[in-house]
């Protein structure tokens, strides 16, 4: 009881520094700073309809970069640290009953959601959406075929391919970016004029390229999880 | 003076020296055993002692260190006599300086040590426990008293700014008021008491432990090499009475005047033992640190404001 | 050239790849990683030499085909290449210590590896701070992962822990970094420096949000316990590359990111550098997890790199050469520790005596202890010198006084447990196997700390001068180290022949420093001598005396305060393998070098105060000490102090030298404390003769060494092991040295001085006959001998001439000291002091006694029958020395002369008048030869006069004595040996009450209880770790932003 | 500027039900619906985003933060839940 | 009512639970319980991250099909800030990240000491 008087004391403290913080903020009018440059140059730049994936892929992809590989990393680590081999995929048997209701919708829905995924990273560059968000809903896919047929055999080999070409791809396309254009992960790898029309699918150079394949590896790497998750509920 | 008539002084000298210091042992005892109203022995003993050990005949030897043992003894005895100054005579070239010239005070308390010390490993070859007890409480006490010496030493070297004793006497010549006795009071204090250890009488004389099994490196001797320490033990007690007299009571200009002073001096202690009874080694230390070594802190410590 | 960007390409690029080549095997992947790590390290190689050697100016590289601040971009600047080349270089030996670890874990652990150090280059190039955001995660992501390399729940509990602390962390970061963008505009770190983000209204808690969160990467003490839990439970080659590799990432992120923070951080990161270097180097004195102290030293050291980058303003230019030393000794020192603890497998500091079953892992061990705690020729030693020296050169005394504790307490912690490695008990221990690719890294990063340490050296101008030829020979002596021990021996000693021959020229006409030289050089060859009595190849013994001389030698010759001082660590190092050879030595060794180590920062402090306002380093500045002089000499006189063994500061040295090896123990005595006294003696010219100011200094002085005198021969007295007796004895007469120096005249040095030379030539004759006879014996104590002149005549010569010289007995040389002595004091006046001296020298009439007697007479023990005289390679020393005493007590005037014209320069009033060989002094005089003549030929005649009248005595048996009428049959019972004093001890006891020790025991244990007690912070509760990081964050803010 | 208005009170709403949730998802004795209210959180967090014209974030929050998240939650619970039967 | 503006509340309600987080990792022994804690103070950092790049009244920053079909536009008068919502796209991938991580921990503490109280896993100390 003490400890958590002492913690409540602590929490009062971090929320006056906030508060100061706080204080000092006043909601922004008008843009400043690089956003300036962003929101008026940007779409001229890179090419790109969404200001967020022209940042995302291109002005600031390094960190994406980075972010791809956390969640390789984390996939990575989950795997050696659960101690899952390749091979226990096939072992044991889960006999949990599966409703029928969730087997069918499954069917059925699984190709939609893997459709509608793809579509929402080929299209990150113009409408909400990319990378991420189609990997992550690629993942939803694969986490409702598992949940629907635990005893799925997913071909990890796939899995794996997927990861490691589309991981090696994305930094090739960023050296390709250093050799044919400005830099690394340089879109206009297609030169300046390459950018294509704005405003269409093939457009805005390498960013629909790059998204792809960060789409493909995140999709890959959290199915992976997911999937070194569920393997992890059949051992003792 | 050249050194032939130097030399021949120097033996004359130590002779008379050898022979008072038998005598006046002998004194000694008989004042002793007067008082305790015995007979005593006759003033003639200690020669007959001497001769006796000397001549006799068979002597055994315990090895080298034992051998030579008496020979640092008395050594330490000679030695003490040739580095003294004996009788004032208003040069320090006179005929009864020996060999002062070659060192001072300092000299004489060091060496002071090596018949000690020669006799304590002479003796402690023989493998006598008693003799290795008797050299540790003469060292521990030897210690005690040296600090009370010393400072009073310092106290007097300070006073008249030298460590020559052949200068220090000359400065307390004119007068018994002159004395460091009375110019050094604190000085001569300590001395006076420090001096009843050095000499080694009762109340501290545990290291010989006379009323008892005799202990002490005199035990292991015997025949010639007991007449060696004798002799050795009749000039150390002479010559340890003339350093005090040069130190504190004014030296001396004749012969005359250096027993009388030896006497006096030497009877003083004999005087304190007949008094008190036998101290305990730690009790001796302990007392020397008491009074005395408090007099010879004052004796320093007035000279250094 | 490579750009930098290939640094991830690579490992990127060879990172996702590995996803389908896993089914070439583990030996492939791993063999993969490691070639790319060699690649990445080999950019960033090319860019530090190109940096170093040639002309390259900083680049940057632009990624995404677009400038800052729109983009992310790298620099590629000198730093950033050697930081980079840091890690890598780090990771790849890491990858090849761990290869079966790592391969044991699977591919997916290799990958994880590579993209961790991936991780570390890009948050040292990186120029945009959320873009260090997210590499730092990289990075921590994957420390988090590969402390799971060490199984167990234990490596669980410190990874969860990690994830949770570097969670918080992160989210402050994070916070910091969206604040930050919000108020400049720009998430460039150079952007932000422009836009003075701390300046803008509210950006000050921007900047400390992102500040303190990349300050808790570097935890800092006391939010640091998950740092502790990492270093301890994850594998011990991943401890060695987090240590090395990431430590060095984030603190150049923070020398980066500070920038933005502006100069009014400088003094907080200062500050908590400060406290983590203190605070964890205390904590470290408890530990005995090897690992977990380590954790607690490489915290610390970045504790006091952080201290050196708060400073940067004010070290100036200097701060890159001081942060190198420190950052690579670290970096190879602490990954060689963690890579030794990962082979040896011991987790208690105690198991580490099995290191000795392969004995070069004491030399790599000792290596890198000696690196981190700052010893010679270490980088770490010229950069805290030079730290030490701008420190104080801009008045931070108090900063200095930090940094002196906190490296004292690490010596602290890391000699205790060298100390266990050398000399604990191994014989039930299991012994260790080495595989090849582990052994290597240590190796490789113990020999470049060697190079290291010599181009550190040649960097500056001063360090140029420093002469490495002694040190060269120590290399040559350990190189041929399995050679016999009359080759080794024959090589030293013609080594220092050599030496001594060229060295000559260069000290001729300087009578000081050629009697100390000579003290040092002929006595250490006197006392190699002795070494040839010996069999076997006594490892591991010629390059640490060699390495002792060279360190006496090195204070001899030094021409700057930076080479003595060198020297002095060098012969402190020496001196200390010297000392802990001895068979029950460990404990002593190591007080010895933790006083020793106190005094040379001591030292260190009061060369730097000198230093202050004089443009050189030359050795006369410490003639003409401006700033604060009192403190300057103090400080410089309680350094030598150490070693001279005065009063308080004296403990260490009965045991060092009492447990010494028989030829060790003259060594360290009679040679090896004279350098302290040579230091007290450039202090005391320093202080200068004319107008003295400083006579407090020099009174406090006396009475030390009189009371250091009086305490040393009391002691002695009491003693029952012939070399503790000694050992004692030894501090006593140092007593009589430093007194006669402080006294500050012409006789006071004549005097002191006469006492160095006797001292070092009656002691070296003890030591050396009684570690002779102790060797043939078997025992010390001196109760368990006796009789043995019967078996050692010849040793029982040189020890009685020895103590008759000692105990200062006219005709022998030591009488010289006491008279020059007594003048001395009646012309200064100090006559207490002087009595307390003289009555020291009464006493040592006890001791010396003592040694003799029941050692050599009494009776003989019936198990020392058959002993055998000593060596002769014992004897030809002793009488070499016991020839050079003979002559000073014949011929005074030859060495007091000289010694007398030499202390003229400084002392030209009261000088003694010579007539022949008579001394005359003011008070009274003395004559040498002629008094060794009067007593020799007085002594000769009674002899004769005894041999003529005692022709027939006859030796008898040894029992044949009388005893209370019984005759002894057993040597023991009669031998008075045990506790001989008893009367003087009951009489003095109070003396003899150990103050001294019950002051160091308190404050030890002071120590002790604030380590113990503020350790328990640590509890091991992850979240706990976490309460302690929100407490640091907010206490800071309180501190820094205020209410 | 109704628009405004209207956003600012579902802001508000918004604000005040996902801090009760998330000591719902801090206190609540039972995992599941701790887990439950912290990805309703997430959720609340989305539709937050989306009134701050951020479509891209309240898309990555809705799948990741409070769907796959939660999904893992739920995996390790189970997990361990099994295991204690 | 100056401050009651989008802006402001979602900034408060970002500073609000990452306290409530706060108070969660700090105050709770369950080990999922600080996770859900954790899973909080990111959603408040993300709140926190997105409510700094908001613009009062502007939309979101993309360039609708219409008007792209007119080619390159300067869009900076009407669209929020792009950088923070690129900046939180980062974030949450990373916090997932992390969590996962922190979870699949969970999963194998359980499993070694079948207890998710934090203050039994301290093996190491002092």
């Amino acid at each position: 009881m003490l400890r958590n008087i002492l913690i409540a004391l602590v929490i009062l403290v971090m929320g006056y520094m906030f508060y100061n913080t706080y204080s000092n903020y006043e909601t922004r009018t008008e843009l400043a700073g690089i956003s300036q440059h962003f929101a008026a140059q940007g779409a001229q730049e890179v090419g790109a309809a969404n200001l967020v994936t022209a940042i995302v892929v291109t002005y600031r992809g390094f960190d994406t970069l980075g972010e791809v590989t956390i969640l390789f990393l984390t996939a990575s680590i989950i795997a050696f640290f659960l101690k899952l081999k390749d091979e226990d995929y096939d072992s044991s048997i889960d006999h949990r009953e599966t409703s029928e209701l969730l087997v069918t919708a499954s069917q059925v829905l699984i190709p939609i959601i893997f459709l509608f995924g793809i579509y929402v990273f080929m299209n990150g560059h113009l409408t909400p959406g990319g990378g991420f968000q189609g990997g992550a809903i690629i993942a939803t896919g694969v986490a409702l075929m598992i949940m629907a047929n635990p005893n799925v055999r997913l071909n990890y080999h796939v899995i794996h391919w997927v990861e490691s070409v589309s991981g090696v791809s994305f930094v090739v396309i960023g050296i390709l970016g250093m050799v044919l254009a400005g830099g690394f992960l340089d879109n206009k790898i297609f030169g300046q004029d390459g950018l294509g029309e704005f405003g269409t699918l093939f457009s805005a150079g390498a960013i629909p390229i790059i998204y792809s394949f960060v789409g493909l590896k995140v999709g890959a790497e959290i199915s992976n999880i997911l999937n070194k998750y569920q393997k992890s509920q059949k051992e003792a | 003076m050249n050194i032939y008539a130097k030399l021949a002084y120097t033996i004359l000298g130590f002779l008379i020296v050898l022979n008072w210091g038998f005598l006046m042992g002998a004194t000694m005892r008989k004042i002793g055993a007067r008082m305790a109203g015995r007979h005593g022995i006759p003033f003639k003993q200690p020669w007959i002692n001497l001769f006796k050990s000397i001549s006799t005949r068979t002597v055994i030897t315990h090895g080298i260190m034992y051998y030579i043992g008496p020979v640092f003894r008395l050594t330490g005895g000679i030695g003490l006599f040739l580095f003294m100054p004996m009788v004032f005579t208003g040069s320090p070239d006179g005929p009864w300086t020996n060999f002062s010239f070659e060192g001072d005070l300092i000299l004489i308390m060091y060496f002071n040590v090596f018949g000690m010390l020669g006799m304590a490993l002479g003796a402690g070859e023989g493998g006598h426990p008693y003799a290795a007890m008797g050299i540790t409480r003469g060292l521990a006490q030897h210690a005690a008293v040296e600090l009370p010496l010393t400072l009073a030493f310092l106290s007097i070297a300070i006073q008249f700014d030298t460590f020559s004793i052949y200068k220090i006497v000359e400065a307390q010549q004119g007068g018994i008021m002159h004395w460091v006795l009375f110019t050094n009071p604190f000085a001569a204090a300590a001395i006076i008491l420090a001096m009843l250890g050095a000499l080694g009488h009762s109340p501290f004389n545990l290291v010989k432990a006379p009323n008892e099994i005799l202990i002490g490196p005199a035990t292991e001797y015997e025949g010639t090499y007991l007449g060696f320490m004798m002799s050795a033990g009749a000039t150390l007690h002479v010559m340890e009475a003339v350093l005090f007299m040069n130190l504190v009571f004014g030296g001396a200009t004749s012969w005359l005047e250096l027993i009388v002073k030896s006497f006096l001096i030497y009877f003083w202690s004999v005087f304190v033992g007949m008094v008190f009874p036998r101290f305990k080694i730690e009790q001796s230390v302990t007392w020397f640190f008491k009074v005395p070594l408090l007099l010879g802190v004052l004796a320093v410590i007035i000279f250094m404001f | 050239m490579v750009t930098p960007i290939f640094i991830v390409a690579t490992a990127l690029g060879a990172g996702f790849a590995i996803g389908v080549l896993n089914k070439f095997g583990k030996n492939f992947t791993g063999g993969l990683v490691l070639a790319a790590i060699t690649f990445m390290t080999f950019i960033s190689y090319q860019w530090f030499s190109a940096f170093q050697f040639g002309d390259q100016t900083p680049e940057y590289v632009y990624t995404a085909g677009f400038m800052p601040p729109l983009s992310i971009n790298l620099l590629m600047g000198h730093y950033e290449a050697f930081v980079t080349l840091l890690i890598n270089f780090a990771g790849l030996l890491g990858g090849i210590y761990m290869f079966n670890s790592l391969k044991n874990r699977g591919s997916n652990a290799q990958v994880v590896y590579l993209i961790m150090l991936m991780g570390l280059n890009v948050m040292v190039m990186t120029r945009d701070i959320f873009n260090l955001f997210v590499f730092m995660e990289v990075s921590s992501i994957a420390i988090a992962g590969l402390i799971l390399l060490e199984k167990g729940t234990r490596s669980m509990g410190a990874g969860f822990k990690y994830i949770l602390a570097t969670s918080i962390i992160s989210g402050f970061l994070l916070i910091g970094i969206i604040f930050a963008y919000y108020f400049t505009g720009t998430l460039n770190l150079d952007g932000m420096i422009d836009a003075n983000l701390s300046g803008i209204k509210g950006g000050a808690v921007a900047v400390f949000m992102i500040m303190i969160a990349i300050i808790l990467e570097l935890k800092p003490f006391p939010a640091n316990g998950w740092g502790l839990d990492l270093y301890e439970g994850s594998n011990a080659g991943f401890s060695a590359v987090v240590s090395a590799a990431s430590a060095t990432a984030s603190f150049f992120v923070l020398s980066k990111v500070m920038d933005i923070a502006g100069p009014e951080w400088y003094y907080y990161i200062s500050l908590i550098g400060a406290v983590t270097f203190v605070g964890s180097n205390l904590l470290g004195i408890k530990q005995e997890n090897t690992r977990r102290m380590l954790g607690y030293s490489s915290i610390g050291q970045l504790g006091l790199l952080m201290l050196i980058l708060g400073f940067r303003d004010i070290l100036g230019d200097q701060t890159p050469y001081i942060v190198f030393g420190i950052l690579i000794s670290h970096y190879m020192a602490k990954a060689g520790l963690f890579w030794i603890s990962g082979i040896v497998k011991s987790k208690g500091l105690k198991g580490w005596a099995v290191i000795r079953k392969k004995p070069f892992f004491l030399f790599l061990m000792g290596t890198f202890i000696f690196a981190l705690i700052g010893f010679p020729p270490f980088p770490s030693f010229f950069a805290k010198w030079t730290l030490v020296m701008e420190l104080v050169k801009t008045g931070n005394m108090a900063w200095v006084v930090a940094i002196l504790f906190g490296s004292m307490m690490e010596a602290v912690y890391l000699f205790r447990w060298f100390g266990y490695a050398i000399k604990g008990e191994n014989e039930h221990l299991e012994d260790f196997k080495i595989e090849i690719h582990k052994i290597v890294p240590v190796w490789m990063v113990a020999i470049g700390l060697y190079v290291m340490g010599y181009f550190t050296a040649q960097f500056t101008e001063v360090g140029a001068e420093i002469n490495f030829i002694p040190l060269a020979f120590v290399g040559l002596l350990l190189a041929l180290d399995f050679l016999p021990v009359f080759v080794k021996n024959t090589i030293a000693i013609a080594g220092m022949l050599a030496y001594s021959y060229f060295i000559y020229p260069d000290l001729e006409g300087d009578t000081l420093r050629l009697i100390f030289e000579g003290i040092f050089m002929l006595g250490g060859i006197l006392a190699l001598i002795a070494g040839y009595a010996y069999k076997g190849t006594r490892a591991g013994f010629y390059p640490v005396a060699i390495l002792m001389y060279a360190g006496l030698t090195g204070i001899i010759e030094a021409k700057t305060t930076l080479e003595f001082f060198y020297g002095w660590e060098l012969m402190t190092a020496g001196s200390y393998f010297l000392i802990i050879r001895g068979k029950r030595s460990m404990p002593h060794g190591l007080s010895y070098m933790l006083f020793s180590i106190g005094g040379a920062y001591a030292l260190l402090a009061g060369l730097g105060i000198a230093h202050v306002g004089q443009d050189s380093f030359a050795m006369d500045i410490i003639n003409n000490i401006q700033y604060i002089p009192y403190w300057a000499y103090g400080l410089l006189i309680a350094g030598f102090l150490t070693k001279t063994a005065a009063v308080g500061l004296h403990i260490w040295l009965p045991g060092a030298h009492g447990e010494a090896e028989s030829d060790v123990s003259p060594m360290v005595s009679a040679i090896l404390l004279k350098a302290g006294v040579f230091g007290v003696v450039l202090a005391l010219i320093g202080m200068g003769a004319e107008n003295n100011q400083y006579t407090e200094l020099a009174y406090a002085l006396g009475w030390l060494g009189a009371i250091t005198a009086f305490v040393g021969n009391l002691m002695a007295i009491f003693q029952e092991d012939a070399k503790r007796l000694l050992a004692y004895s030894s501090i006593g007469q140092l007593g009589y040295i430093v007194f006669g120096l402080a006294m500050m005249t012409h006789l006071g040095w004549l005097a002191g001085f006469s006492y160095v030379i006797n001292h070092f030539l009656y002691k070296a004759v003890l030591f050396l006959t009684i570690g002779a006879v102790v060797m043939r014996v078997g025992t010390h104590n001196m109760y368990e001998m006796g009789g043995l002149i019967k078996r050692m005549p010849l040793a029982f010569v040189a020890v009685m001439i020895g103590i008759i010289a000692l105990s200062g007995v006219p005709p022998l040389s030591g009488f010289t000291g006491k008279w020059l002595f007594y003048n001395a004091v009646l012309e200064k006046g100090w006559y207490l002091q002087g009595a307390l001296f003289s009555f020291s020298g009464i006493l040592a009439f006890m001791y010396l006694w003592r040694l003799i007697h029941t050692v050599f007479l009494g009776q003989l023990k019936d198990n020392h029958r058959n002993v055998k005289e000593i060596s002769i390679w014992f004897l030809i020393p002793i009488y070499t020395l016991i020839a050079g005493l003979m002559v000073y007590a014949a011929k005074p005037e030859w060495i007091l002369q000289p010694l007398g014209n030499m202390i003229a320069q400084f002392f030209p009033d009261g000088q003694l008048i010579w007539d022949g060989g008579t001394a005359i002094s003011k008070y009274g005089q003395w004559s040498g030869s002629l008094i060794g003549m009067t007593i020799g030929a007085t002594f000769m005649t009674v002899l004769i006069w005894l041999m003529l009248s005692t022709r027939k005595a006859h030796k008898v048996k040894q029992f044949d004595i009388t005893y209370s009428g019984e005759r002894p049959e057993r040597p023991e019972t009669t031998h008075v040996a045990y506790n001989a004093f008893e009367g003087l001890y009951k009489a003095m006891w109070v003396a003899t009450i150990p103050l001294v020790e019950t002051f160091w025991d308190r404050v030890t244990n002071i120590l002790h209880d604030t380590a113990g007690f503020t350790r328990r912070l640590y509890s091991g509760n992850g979240q706990a770790y976490m309460l302690h990081i929100v407490f640091f964050i907010l206490i800071t803010y309180l501190v820094i932003i205020g209410g | 500027m109704n628009n405004q208005i209207l956003f600012v009170g579902i802001a508000i709403v918004i604000g005040i039900v996902s801090i009760v949730l998330s000591f719902v998802a801090i206190h609540n004795k039972k995992l599941s619906i701790a887990i439950i209210a912290a990805g309703v959180v997430s959720l609340f967090a989305s539709v937050l985003y989306l009134l701050m014209a951020a479509p891209d974030v309240a898309m990555t929050e809705a799948s990741i933060g409070s769907g796959l998240s939660t999904l893992i939650f739920f995996y390790v619970l189970n997990k361990i839940k099994r295991s204690d039967a | 009512m100056e401050y009651i503006d989008l802006g402001h509340i979602s900034l408060l309600i970002g500073f609000l639970l990452i306290l409530v987080g706060f108070w969660g990792v700090l105050t709770q022994k369950n080990i999922i319980k600080i996770i859900v804690g954790f899973s909080i103070l990111n959603t408040g950092i993300n709140i926190l991250i997105v409510s700094l790049g908001y613009v009062k009244g502007k939309t979101a920053p993309i360039i609708d099909n219409a008007v792209a079909q007119t080619g390159y536009h300067d869009v900076s008068a009407s669209v929020v800030d792009p950088v923070p919502q690129a900046l939180v796209l980062t974030a949450i991938v990373i916090g997932f990240g992390v969590t996962a991580l922190m979870l699949a921990y969970a999963m194998k503490l359980y499993k070694a000491k079948k207890t998710l109280e934090i203050n039994k896993f301290n093996d190491l100390k002092w």
